[in-house]
C-alpha cells in the first residue's frame, strides 16, 4: 500500500513538474483571489490585516478545488477511473499518493499566498512554528477530502459542479480550526491556537482513515 | 479445465442502456477469440466486462476463475486492456511509462529494457513524452505497456487502429507469440482479414448477445471443430422472438 | 408490461392513512393552542408562539438525518444491504433537508425581532445551514444517474463520509463561537422550565405531531422511490427485449 | 399579533403542505405510468370514512376519521 502511494505520488508530482499547470495556473489564481479579496474589502489595512488568516484560508480551500479536478485529469481525462482501476495499484495507496502528491502543491501555494498575505494585506508573521503546524495539518486534511470526493466525482458528468458542492461544506471545520489557529499566531498568542490545532489534526487522521478504506469502493463504483 | 472466461447471461448497463443484454461466452486457456459485430453489438462492453470495469447487473460472469459479480478487482493484474483509450500519461516518457505501469502491477522493471526495444522504442524515443509522440507511437506504447505487465489474458478492443502497416504487422506477430505462450487473448477488430489470420475463432455480437453468425452465405470457410464448441456456448436457442421490436412480455 | 386500466384506484394502505390524519389532527391542534389557547410568554410576547413549531422542526431534521445514516449503514452492512434501506435513507435524508429548511427560516423569523437581526452566528444555527448544505450535496450526488447498486452504494458511503463531519463541524463551530462574546441568546430548551403548564403541553405536541408528520411524508416519499426503481426495472425489461431484437434482426 | 409569528406558521405549514402535495401528486403519476398497481380494488379497509378536514377547533381530537389529504392545512 505505501509503495504504491509512493509510486502514485511520484507519477503525480512528475507529471505536475513537466506541465506546470499548478504554478502557472493554480498559483496565479490564488494570486488573483487575494487580489480580489483587496478589492471587495478596500484598501484599508486595518480592515485586510485582521481578515487576512481567513482570506488566505479561503484562497487555499478554492485551490485545493483546482488541484483535485487536476489530480484527476492527468489520469488519461475521461477515463480517469479505468486507467486507475486497470493499473492493478491498490486503491488505499492510490488514495494516500494522489492525496499526498495534492498536498504538497498545496504546501507550496501556501508557502507563496503567506508572502501575498504578508506585501498585500500587511499581515505581521508571527508564531511560524503555529502557522507551519497548521497548515501541515490543514492541508492533509484538504487534500484528503478532496482526493476522496474527487473520485466520488471523477467520471461523473456533472463533476466540476458537483466537487464543490460535497467538498465545500465537510471542510467548514477546516477553514474555522485553521483560521484561528493562523489568527492566534498572527495576532502573537501562539498558544491560543494548541485547541485548533488538535482540530485539524483529528480532521486530517479522521479522512486519512476514512479514505484509505473508502477510496476502493468509491473508485469501482460507478 | 476450467474457461479462461466464461459469461452466462450476462446483463450490463449504462445507465438504463443495456450493453450486453444476456450475453454469454466462453474463451478457453490459450484461446485466441475475434469478437466481431457491427457498431453498437456491445464488442466493447464484453471486453469491459471481461476487465472488470463493467458491473455484471445480472448473469454471470467468471474470468481466470475469479467471480466478477462477487469482486471485480481481483483479475486486474492478470489482465491486460488495449481500449479505445490509451491510458498512458502524456507528460510522461514512454519509458516512465512503461516503468510505471509495471511497477504499479508489482512487476520486475528489468524486463522493461526488450520490450522497448521490440516496439521500436529504442533510444531517444523512449525518453519522449508520450504527448509528443505520434498517434501510432502511442498505440505502440499502449502495446508495450500490455506486454511489459505479462498479462495471463489479453483484452483488445480494435488493436489494429492507429497502427502503421508495420506496427500491424508487429501486432500480428504478438498475438501469434502470445498464442504460443498460452495466453488467452479475446479482441475485437474490423479488420477482418488479419483478424481471421490470427484468431482460432469468431464470436458473432449483435444487440449486446453473442449470436449465431448472420447470414451463414457469406461465412463459407466455417472453421469445422472450433466454431461448434462456439456454438455450444451460444446462449441456448437464440430466444424466437420473432414478432415486432416492441412486443413485451 | 402489459397495460391493464391507465387510472388505477389509489394504493395506500389504511396504516398510512391513518398516519397522516393523525398527524394532520394534531398539527392543527398544535396550531390551534399555540396561536389561541396559551398565553403569551412574560419575557417573549406573542413570539413564544413562534417556539411551538421551531424546535420540533430542529428535532425532526436530526431525526431525519440520523435515519439516513443508520439506513445508509445498514446498506453499506453486507449481511443487511436491500434496496429499502437505499430508498429509505434517500427518502429520509430528503424531507430532512426539508425541514432543515424550516427550521432555518422559522428560526431566522422567531430571531429578527428577538436579536433584531435574520441571522446571528449562533453555534446551532450556523452548525444547522452547514448541515443543510452538506446534505443538499448529498441530495445532488443522489440523482446522479447509474446502475441502482452503483449509486446506492456511492450515495450511503457519501452519507456517511458527510455524518462524520457533522460533531466536528458543531463542535468547531460551537467553540468558534464561545470565543465571542456570544449574545444573550433565550435558550429555548433552558426556557422551557419557566413555561406554564399548557405551553409545555402544546410544545410536546407540536414534537410528537411534527414527528408524525415527518413519518408520512417519508414513507410517501419512500413509495415514491420504489414506483421510480420499479419503473426502472420494467424500462429495463423492455429495453433488454429492444436491445435483443436489435440483434435479431441484423 | 406581530407578523411574524404569523409569518413563521405560514411558511411552516405552507412549505410542509406544498411538499406533502407534490409528493402525493408526483406518486399518483409515477402509478400511472406505470400502470401496474399491485391492488386493483379500493385498499380502503375501513377508512373510507371521508369527512372533510377542517382546519381549526372542530373536532380536533378525534382521530382517524378525516380523510387524510397532506398534513398542514393553513392555520
Amino acid at each position: 500500500m505505501l509503495r504504491d502511494a509512493v509510486l502514485v505520488a511520484g507519477k503525480d508530482l512528475r507529471i505536475e513538474i513537466r506541465s506546470r499547470v499548478g504554478l502557472n495556473q493554480i498559483g496565479p489564481f490564488a494570486i488573483a483571489v487575494l487580489l480580489l479579496f483587496g478589492l471587495a474589502l478596500g484598501p484599508d489595512r486595518r480592515v485586510l490585516a485582521p481578515a487576512s488568516a481567513g482570506l488566505f484560508w479561503v484562497a487555499v480551500l478554492l485551490s485545493t478545488l483546482l488541484a483535485v479536478q487536476r489530480s484527476y485529469a492527468i489520469e488519461s481525462a475521461d477515463a480517469a477511473r479505468d486507467g486507475l482501476r486497470l493499473s492493478g495499484l491498490d486503491p488505499a495507496g492510490i488514495f494516500l499518493g494522489k492525496a499526498s502528491a495534492v498536498a504538497a502543491q498545496l504546501l507550496v501555494l501556501e508557502a507563496g499566498l503567506t508572502v501575498g498575505v504578508t506585501l498585500l494585506y500587511g499581515a505581521h508573521l508571527s508564531g511560524a512554528l503555529v502557522l507551519v503546524a497548521a497548515c501541515a495539518a490543514g492541508t492533509l486534511g484538504l487534500a484528503a477530502v478532496g482526493t476522496l470526493y474527487g473520485v466520488v466525482a471523477s467520471g461523473l458528468r456533472t463533476r466540476e459542479t458537483l466537487l464543490p458542492l460535497l467538498f465545500l461544506p465537510v471542510v467548514a471545520p477546516v477553514l474555522l480550526a485553521a483560521t484561528k489557529a493562523w489568527d492566534a499566531a498572527l495576532a502573537g498568542t501562539p498558544s491560543h491556537a494548541g485547541g485548533w490545532l488538535d482540530v485539524l489534526v483529528v480532521f486530517a487522521v479522521l479522512y486519512i482513515a476514512i479514505g484509505t478504506v473508502a477510496f476502493g469502493p468509491l473508485l469501482e463504483d460507478g | 479445465m476450467a474457461p479462461a472466461v466464461r459469461l452466462h447471461e450476462a446483463v450490463a448497463l449504462a445507465g438504463r442502456f443495456p450493453l450486453l443484454a444476456g450475453a454469454s461466452l466462453e474463451v478457453g486457456e490459450g484461446e485466441v477469440v475475434h469478437l466481431r459485430g457491427p457498431n453498437g453489438a456491445g464488442k466493447t462492453s464484453v471486453l469491459k466486462v471481461l476487465a472488470g470495469l463493467l458491473a455484471v447487473h445480472s448473469g454471470e460472469a467468471t474470468v481466470l476463475g475469479r467471480d466478477l459479480v462477487a469482486d471485480r478487482r481481483a483479475v486486474r493484474r492478470e489482465i491486460g486492456m488495449l481500449g479505445h483509450q490509451s491510458f498512458l500519461y502524456e507528460e510522461l516518457t514512454v519509458e516512465e511509462n512503461l516503468r510505471f505501469a509495471v511497477r504499479a502491477n508489482r512487476g520486475v522493471v528489468t524486463g522493461i529494457r526488450p520490450v522497448l526495444e521490440q516496439f521500436g522504442f529504442a533510444g531517444r524515443l523512449a525518453s519522449i513524452p508520450v504527448g509528443r509522440c505520434s498517434a501510432g507511437q502511442q498505440r505502440r506504447a499502449s502495446l508495450a505497456v500490455l506486454v511489459a505487465r505479462g498479462a495471463r489474458l489479453w483484452l483488445l478492443d480494435e488493436p489494429h487502429a492507429g497502427l502503421d502497416q508495420d506496427g500491424r504487422d508487429l501486432l500480428d506477430e504478438l498475438l501469434t507469440g502470445a498464442r504460443a505462450a498460452g495466453r488467452t487473448v479475446v479482441f475485437a477488430s474490423h479488420e477482418l482479414e488479419r483478424a481471421e489470420a490470427i484468431a482460432d475463432r469468431v464470436v458473432h455480437l449483435a444487440g449486446g448477445r453473442v449470436v449465431e453468425p448472420p447470414e451463414p452465405t457469406g461465412a463459407s470457410d466455417s472453421p469445422a471443430p472450433s466454431a461448434q464448441a462456439a456454438r455450444q456456448t451460444i446462449s441456448g436457442p437464440a430466444v424466437p422472438v420473432t414478432e415486432d421490436p416492441a412486443h413485451v412480455a | 408490461m402489459s397495460t391493464p386500466a391507465r387510472v388505477l384506484p389509489q394504493d395506500r394502505p389504511a396504516a398510512l392513512r391513518v398516519l397522516g390524519a393523525t398527524a394532520l389532527v394534531g398539527v392543527v391542534a398544535t396550531v390551534w393552542l399555540g396561536l389561541f389557547v396559551t398565553p403569551p410568554d412574560q419575557f417573549m410576547g406573542n413570539l413564544v408562539r413562534l417556539l411551538y413549531i421551531h424546535p420540533p422542526m430542529a428535532w425532526v431534521a436530526f431525526l431525519a438525518y440520523g435515519v439516513a445514516t443508520l439506513a445508509s449503514l445498514l446498506y453499506l452492512w453486507p449481511r443487511t444491504r436491500a434496496e429499502h434501506f437505499d430508498r429509505l435513507a434517500g427518502a429520509s435524508a430528503e424531507v430532512g433537508v426539508v425541514f432543515t429548511g424550516l427550521t432555518l427560516v422559522s428560526g431566522s423569523i422567531w430571531g429578527r425581532p428577538t436579536w433584531g437581526a435574520w441571522w446571528v452566528w449562533d453555534p446551532l444555527l450556523t452548525t444547522t445551514a452547514l448541515l443543510f448544505v452538506l446534505y443538499l450535496g448529498y441530495l445532488a450526488l443522489r440523482r446522479v444517474p447509474g446502475e441502482f447498486h452503483v449509486r446506492a452504494r456511492r450515495s450511503a458511503m457519501a452519507a456517511l463520509i458527510a455524518f462524520v463531519d457533522v460533531p466536528i463541524v458543531y463542535f468547531s463551530v460551537e467553540w468558534w463561537r464561545s470565543l465571542h462574546q456570544a449574545p444573550t441568546v433565550l435558550n429555548p430548551t433552558t426556557h422551557k422550565t419557566y413555561v406554564h403548564g399548557s405551553m409545555f403541553w402544546t410544545l410536546l405536541l407540536g414534537f410528537v405531531s411534527f414527528t408524525l408528520v415527518y413519518i408520512w411524508l417519508m414513507a410517501h416519499r419512500y413509495r415514491l422511490a420504489r414506483l421510480q426503481d420499479l419503473e426502472d426495472v420494467e424500462g429495463l425489461e423492455v429495453a433488454l427485449e429492444e436491445r435483443r431484437a436489435e440483434g435479431d434482426a441484423g | 399579533m406581530n407578523g411574524y409569528v404569523e409569518a413563521g406558521y405560514v411558511v411552516v405549514l405552507g412549505t410542509l403542505g406544498t411538499y406533502g402535495v407534490a409528493l402525493a401528486a408526483r406518486e399518483r403519476v409515477a402509478r400511472r405510468r406505470l400502470g401496474t398497481a399491485s391492488s386493483a380494488a379500493p385498499t380502503g379497509t375501513s377508512a373510507k370514512a371521508d369527512f372533510p378536514a377542517q382546519a381549526g377547533e372542530a373536532s380536533a381530537v378525534e382521530h382517524r376519521a378525516v380523510e387524510e389529504t397532506e398534513p398542514g392545512s393553513g392555520p
